[in-house]
């Protein structure tokens, strides 16, 4: 059979590989897991077996310890919002089969391949976009998603701050989480609003929060004063820079590209190429620019 | 008839116990009112100390907030007072707002809002069947359900649907005067449900049911069609929640409303809800809800950092039900 | 009765001064004395709502006094808990069930003082079961297996374990309130042979019953209450059952049983071969309209399970004709629908929703009657409801207080007002004035005449034999789940009916 | 009154021979082993089909799989036995992992996993006071304490701990001849709670408490102190939970745990607990332990696409208790 990918093996028998979601809880996730499986479909015969660890680790690591007994080639980790999870690891590198680990690089165990974004330097390329949107100067919020994804989140923050602190920006953080929702950041920003009635940006950790907060901004009657930027490139979001709103940017974080990626990477590996250890995926910067660029309107995320 | 003591003694005794029990018994009326107390200082406070908690966009706020989980509260009550529970509102939530979102591509809202809340009401249906007809603890029956439907919206979309529609949209976000349209019809249902619980047999019929139902069954009254229409009711609320919500925020997720069963749940409880079935009110449920709210609204005003919130929460919540208590 | 009460030298056993209780706006009890000698059977006594469960409650700890002092054997006690009372010796049987559904009878009985081994800490369920047996057997009760989780018996069978778990040990005090009222035949006689020898080993026995032959059988001083306060206690030689009743009532009651005469008429409900695997089988037997027919039997003998069976609550096989069409309810709710209504002997597992207002108990099966397109007419319900609650008697601090807070003899009431507001042509009455008071007791029956005057088809299943003997036109007697027995008003004697109900003669009555 | 005639003697009699209900009881009966047979026969074609089903590899996944859940369950269950429920289980399994894997970097194992046990059993202690003592509703008391226990293990350490230690893991790693280590210890912990259950005076006590409070009281039982102890073992078995699955994945982290709580319940109610209380066993628990963790174990081995796997999960929740409690 021949097979229509880059670097696939030679041998007819049908190749298994493992995605272990950490969780498909929402689209940025389930993006990246179908774009594994779509990429798949270019080598006619690999088999992607997916699970879903429902958000708990524990889960993922016996997902992991199930697809080590159904003896998998290789396995693609999607470790959603944890940090860690050396056991798996550790059980994957005592059955000798390769681990590529896509968008969360986990700590604590060794792996074969990593291929994900650089958080903080998406948030210090919003904060830059921003810096110059807003001349220097004004108020504005932060909407942090939450603890179940705190690391990501934070490097994104964290980026922004590194470009905003010191200059004439003033910076408010919400008190609580936005969840990472359309439906916690809407809630976030009402209540930002009554506290706040002279902002004049914000920022939130991903794209579907940001989309409840301008929706929050219009009900206010404030969308020609506020400007909202976030993280992620979210199909709907992407709409709403290409409209012109007050939806001013978004970093790209791919789950699309991450998920092929991640799967071309593993069919490298089981070629018995030579790959890098670890690669960072470039994120620009989606504006009104070059938002057609980018937006989709069949994608999934 | 039987001797007496002296009569000095004897009186001495019965005043040395009076003032005992009085004394006790202020004691315990003190006590009583401490958390009470603490609550309408904290409020007064909130009030005093930040100009922001009595403005209106921020009174506003805390009803746009709370009218989920008001509605939610609302059909769970009676599902509570039924003796079941139901675990599934928060997959019905989405189940409504990915539906709605679709149909609302398609047809006009004052077809697909129905239409959604319909679907909704099935799911509700499914819950009761599953406890009235098949007899299972309604634990495991909604716990089974909230798994399923949960599938059943990511079958049916995976990603989030943005509807093209505006009317129902903005209707949703409209203020009568200075009151959010979506308060005013929350508090509709509430005053709905309130008269349809006190005044019609089917009320009735649903309070005893929780109270004891071999009773009920006894008394000539059919058990499970009324077991059937309190998860009916519970799903149609979670389905409105569901449509209103997924309006509100202008974009259906399927991932909506993990969770939002438990804040549900504790808001009945913290009104006065037995989950043993039989007892709660509407009343209860709506002083419940806002509670609820309250505390997230005030812990966000001044601007509580986020785990330190979910400390204080759980204390307030802890405070807030013994002031309930003690008042009753 | 003769019997030694100690001499006057040794201080009571028990002396109650000056208890005073109120519940919110009911005031319970009003400054009552109650002195008990040691070896002493003491009845109480009064009307339904006069306040004996709650002054027992208060000397069992159960509830806190608002007023008075007790001294036990001389020495002045608070008894704050129930855990003090029973360290003070005290045992308690209450008028409301205190079992645990789903243990098993043993542990019931030995309820916090389970035999164990090691510290104390690991169970000899071998003794248990043993001293579990030892005890029912001692009261010569006939419960089979004391490992039968106690949600599986009857009621009479209930009340037994509930009465072995008091007498357990020697107590010093004991109280029964109401251990009568679903008992019959054999099991009160046995009762009360180990209430007397509990009293001559010295324990002081406290009594309470509305059947009032039952208070002079056995007591030897009776106290009598009315509305929470102390009428008086008297020596049971110094008083016969009338003077008794004008202390408790106020008046005279004439004859508690109305005359009647029944026409013989065509049956409204034919019963034939009625049978439920296990439980009883091939009942046959009519009931005509205007008739009242008595059903009795000991305890198990499957009374409950028939009219249960007939009220369609039950599944059985068989054939009933109700009124020349075949009659075969697939539930309580048909046969409300054919006009057959039963009142449940269990009125707190079946009868009662306890937290619900007065209001909402009497007219749950009534609903019918008060609303229109399921809206509650408020003031039909009031007006109904409250008539009801006068025709039978019942004392409630209001319309809308929760059943719970009436005294055991007006739940009762509540419950048969319940049936009587719904009407129906054939009633079922199992065992319908458990606890009731004679004044009101003679008022149900005045109304289950009338009732019967008026066509409708009457079973009375009871217990109490000069209910039986003195209400039914036709007695049927059941045994081990069979009917054994038919007499005529005119035939019955109470040594027939217990022969029949025991087995002693074979059926010799048509 | 009725002026029809009587039946004929003979009519009834021939009434009487027809059997009434004997068909429908048939087709009950009948009915009821359709569930059983469904499930048995799903396991069976699961171990033909599958070769890796009956594989010592997947089975001792399976245990691996479920000794959290087990021994959070089995806590669980003396809770809803004392008519009680906890729903802060899943926090203080984090509180046990994160303070666990912070004392390992600093004391040897034998003292450090106590320590965290004693911490998780402190917070048990907690909802003990909350409901034995206050008198909250444990559902309210437990959400709350859910709430402020999360909150306090972020407060704790944001970030995921790592323990330098691996002893404790290479313990909870290792395997008795094929079977896991860990799935001894649960079997024990079951064993231990099936003796205490039904051989202790404590524990007949818990029983008695879920099944008529009153009751108990009135037997002179202490009953504040069996409640307090029912939470105290909950939350043993939680912080328990915690430091075994903080050791097996390899690191402590502060969200760990969320929705365990609703996983221990279902396991009770399928294996029979009433949520009322004074009804449950522990091998009816182990058994729904087990159901729960087998029908996550068959639809992964079937690489059911995640989505189905929560409808089917929920479908076979529903099969599985009504094929048990038709059984019963
Ligand atoms: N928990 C309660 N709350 C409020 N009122 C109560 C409560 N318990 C009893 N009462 C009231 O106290 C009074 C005395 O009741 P109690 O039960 O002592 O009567 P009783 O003499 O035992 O009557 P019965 O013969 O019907 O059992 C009644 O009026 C009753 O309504
Ligand atoms: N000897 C017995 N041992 C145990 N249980 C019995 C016995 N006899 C009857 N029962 C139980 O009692 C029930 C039948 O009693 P039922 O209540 O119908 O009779 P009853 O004549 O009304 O007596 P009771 O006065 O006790 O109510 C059956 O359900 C059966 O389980
Ligand atoms: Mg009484
Ligand atoms: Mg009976």
């Amino acid at each position: 059979s021949s097979s229509s990918g880059t670097a696939a093996p030679t041998t007819a028998k049908t190749i298994k590989i493992g995605m272990a979601n950490l969780t498909l809880c929402c689209a940025y996730f389930i993006g990246m897991s179908n774009a594994v499986q779509d990429e798949a479909k270019n080598y006619s015969n690999v088999q992607i077996i997916a699970t879903d660890g429902g958000g708990d680790v524990a889960k993922l690591t016996s997902d992991i310890e199930d697809l080590i007994s159904k003896k998998v080639d290789g396995i693609i980790i999607s470790g959603g919002p944890i940090e860690a999870a050396p056991a798996a690891l550790d059980d994957i590198k005592k059955a000798g089969i390769p681990v590529v680990m896509v968008d969360r690089k986990l700590k604590g165990g060794d792996y074969t391949s990593w291929i994900g974004p650089d958080n903080y330097a998406i948030g210090q390329e919003v904060g830059d976009f921003l810096k110059t949107k807003l001349n220097g100067t004004g108020k504005l919020a932060v909407i942090r998603g939450g603890p179940a994804d705190n690391s990501i989140g934070s490097d994104r923050t964290s980026g922004l701050h590194s470009k905003l602190d010191g200059t004439g920006i003033t910076i408010v953080t919400y008190s609580d989480w936005g969840s990472w929702s359309t439906d916690g950041g809407k809630k976030a920003m009402e209540d930002l609003l009554a506290a706040n009635p002279d902002l004049s940006a914000v920022f939130c950790e991903n794209d579907s929060m940001c989309l409840g907060a301008q929706s929050a901004i219009a009900d206010a009657g404030k969308s020609s004063s506020i400007v909202v930027a976030a993280v992620d490139g979210q199909k709907e979001a992407l709409k709403e820079i290409l409209d012109g709103t007050n939806y001013v940017a978004t970093g790209r974080n791919n789950a699309d590209q991450i998920g092929r990626a991640g799967l071309n990477r593993m069919m490298g590996i089981l070629a018995g190429g030579s790959v890098p250890h670890d690669t960072v995926l470039p994120s620009p910067l989606i504006t009104k620019d070059n938002a057609v660029k980018f937006y989709d309107a069949n994608s999934t995320f | 008839m039987s001797s007496h003591p002296a009569l000095t003694e004897r009186a001495l005794s019965v005043l040395a116990r009076q003032v005992g029990t009085a004394r006790s018994e202020w004691r315990r009326r003190w006590l009583s009112y401490v958390p009470t107390v603490a609550f309408v200082v904290l409020a007064t406070f909130a009030a005093v100390t930040s100009d922001a908690f009595l403005s209106q966009g921020n009174l506003s706020n805390l009803f746009k907030q709370i009218f989920t989980n008001g509605l939610i509260s609302l059909g769970m009550l009676v599902v509570i007072l039924s003796a079941g529970i139901d675990l599934s509102v928060g997959a019905t939530v989405a189940l409504a707002g990915i539906v709605a979102a679709g149909l609302l591509n398609m047809l006009p809202w004052p077809i697909a809002i129905p239409l959604a809340v319909a679907v909704a009401t099935v799911a509700g249906g499914l819950n009761g069947t599953l406890v009235a007809w098949f007899r299972l603890p309604p634990f495991v029956a909604t716990l089974a359900t909230m798994s399923a439907i949960r599938g059943f919206v990511y079958v049916v979309s995976e990603t989030p649907i943005t509807p093209n529609e505006s009317a129902f949209r903005q209707l949703v976000a409209s203020n009568v005067g200075p009151v959010p349209t979506v308060a005013i019809f929350m508090v509709g249902c509430f005053l709905l449900v309130s008269f349809f619980l006190r005044q019609t047999t089917m009320g009735r019929a649903i309070y005893a049911i929780g109270g004891n139902e071999e009773a009920v069954r006894l008394a000539g009254i059919n058990v499970r069609a009324h077991v059937m229409l309190a998860y009916l009711i519970s799903g149609m609320f979670a389905g409105l929640a569901g449509v209103i919500l997924a309006s509100r925020v202008g974009i259906a997720q399927p991932s909506v409303g993990a969770g939002f069963e438990l804040d549900a749940i504790a808001a009945c409880v913290i009104g006065g809800a037995s989950l043993a079935g039989g007892r709660g009110s509407v009343r209860g449920t709506f002083a419940g809800v806002l509670l609820l709210g309250l505390i997230s609204n005030l812990l966000n005003l001044y601007s509580v950092q986020a785990y330190y919130q979910q400390i204080f929460k759980g204390a307030l919540i802890v405070l807030a039900v013994l002031a309930r208590r003690r008042e009753g | 009765m003769s019997q030694a009460v100690a001499p006057a030298s040794v201080p009571p056993r028990l002396e109650m001064r000056g208890i005073s209780k109120r519940y919110d706006a009911t005031i319970a009890l009003r400054a009552v004395d109650l002195v008990m000698q040691p070896g002493e059977v003491h009845a109480l006594a009064g009307e339904n709502g006069a306040g004996k469960s709650t002054l027992i409650k208060v000397l069992a700890g159960a509830v806190g006094r608002d007023a008075g002092t007790i001294k036990i054997d001389g020495s002045e006690t608070e008894l704050p808990s129930p855990h003090a009372a029973r360290q003070a010796g005290i045992r308690v049987v209450y008028q409301e069930f205190s079992l645990v559904p789903h243990l098993s009878v043993a542990e019931n009985i030995l309820l916090g003082q389970l035999p164990s081994r090691a510290a104390g800490v690991w169970i000899d369920w071998k003794a248990a079961a043993r001293r579990a047996s030892a005890a029912l057997e001692s009261l010569g009760f006939d419960v089979p297996d004391v490992r039968r989780p106690v949600a599986s018996l009857p009621v009479s069978q209930r009340q037994m374990v509930e009465i072995a778990k008091a007498m357990l040990q020697q107590p010093r005090i004991l109280v029964l309130d109401e251990p009568s009222a679903v008992l019959s035949g054999g099991d009160l006689d046995r009762l009360f042979s180990a209430v007397r020898s509990l009293r001559d080993a010295g324990t002081s026995v406290l009594y309470v019953s509305h059947r009032l032959d039952e208070v002079f059988q056995i007591a030897t001083r009776i106290t009598v209450l009315k509305d929470g306060a102390l009428v008086g206690t008297v020596d049971a030689s110094a008083i016969d059952q009338p003077g008794l009743v004008r202390m408790m009532v106020g008046r005279e009651l004439a004859e508690i049983y109305p005359r009647r005469s029944a026409t013989p008429a065509d049956p409204l409900l034919q019963v034939r071969g009625l049978s439920r695997p296990g439980v009883f089988s091939d009942v046959s037997f009519d009931l005509a309209p205007g008739e009242v027919v008595g059903v009795f039997g000991l305890v198990g003998s499957g009374r409950t399970d028939v009219v249960r069976a007939i009220f369609g609550a039950d599944r059985s096989t068989g054939a009933m004709v109700l009124d020349g069409q075949t009659y075969r309810p697939r539930s309580p709710g048909d046969a409300l629908s054919r006009g057959v209504a039963m009142l449940s002997e269990d009125r707190a597992r079946d009868g009662l929703i306890l937290q619900m207002s007065l209001r909402d108990n009497m007219s749950l099966p009534s609903f019918s009657r008060m609303s229109r397109y399921g809206l509650i007419s408020r003031l039909q319900q009031t007006v109904l409801v409250r008539d009801e609650m006068a025709e039978v008697g019942v004392r409630a601090p209001s319309i809308d207080a929760p059943v719970r807070r009436l005294s055991g003899g007006n739940q009762q009431k509540v419950v048969v007002g319940k049936w009587l507001l719904r009407g129906a042509r054939v009633l079922l009455l199992d065992e319908p004035t458990r606890g009731v008071d004679v004044g009101a007791k003679a008022e149900i029956y005045r109304i289950i005449a009338t009732l019967a005057e008026r066509g409708k088809a009457i079973l009375l299943v009871s217990s109490e034999l000069p209910e039986i003997l003195g209400m039914s036109d036709r007695i049927l007697v059941m045994r081990g789940g069979r009917l054994v027995g038919e007499f005529a008003r005119s035939e019955a004697t109470e040594e027939r009916l217990l022969a029949a109900a025991a087995g002693v003669v074979e059926e010799d009555a048509a």
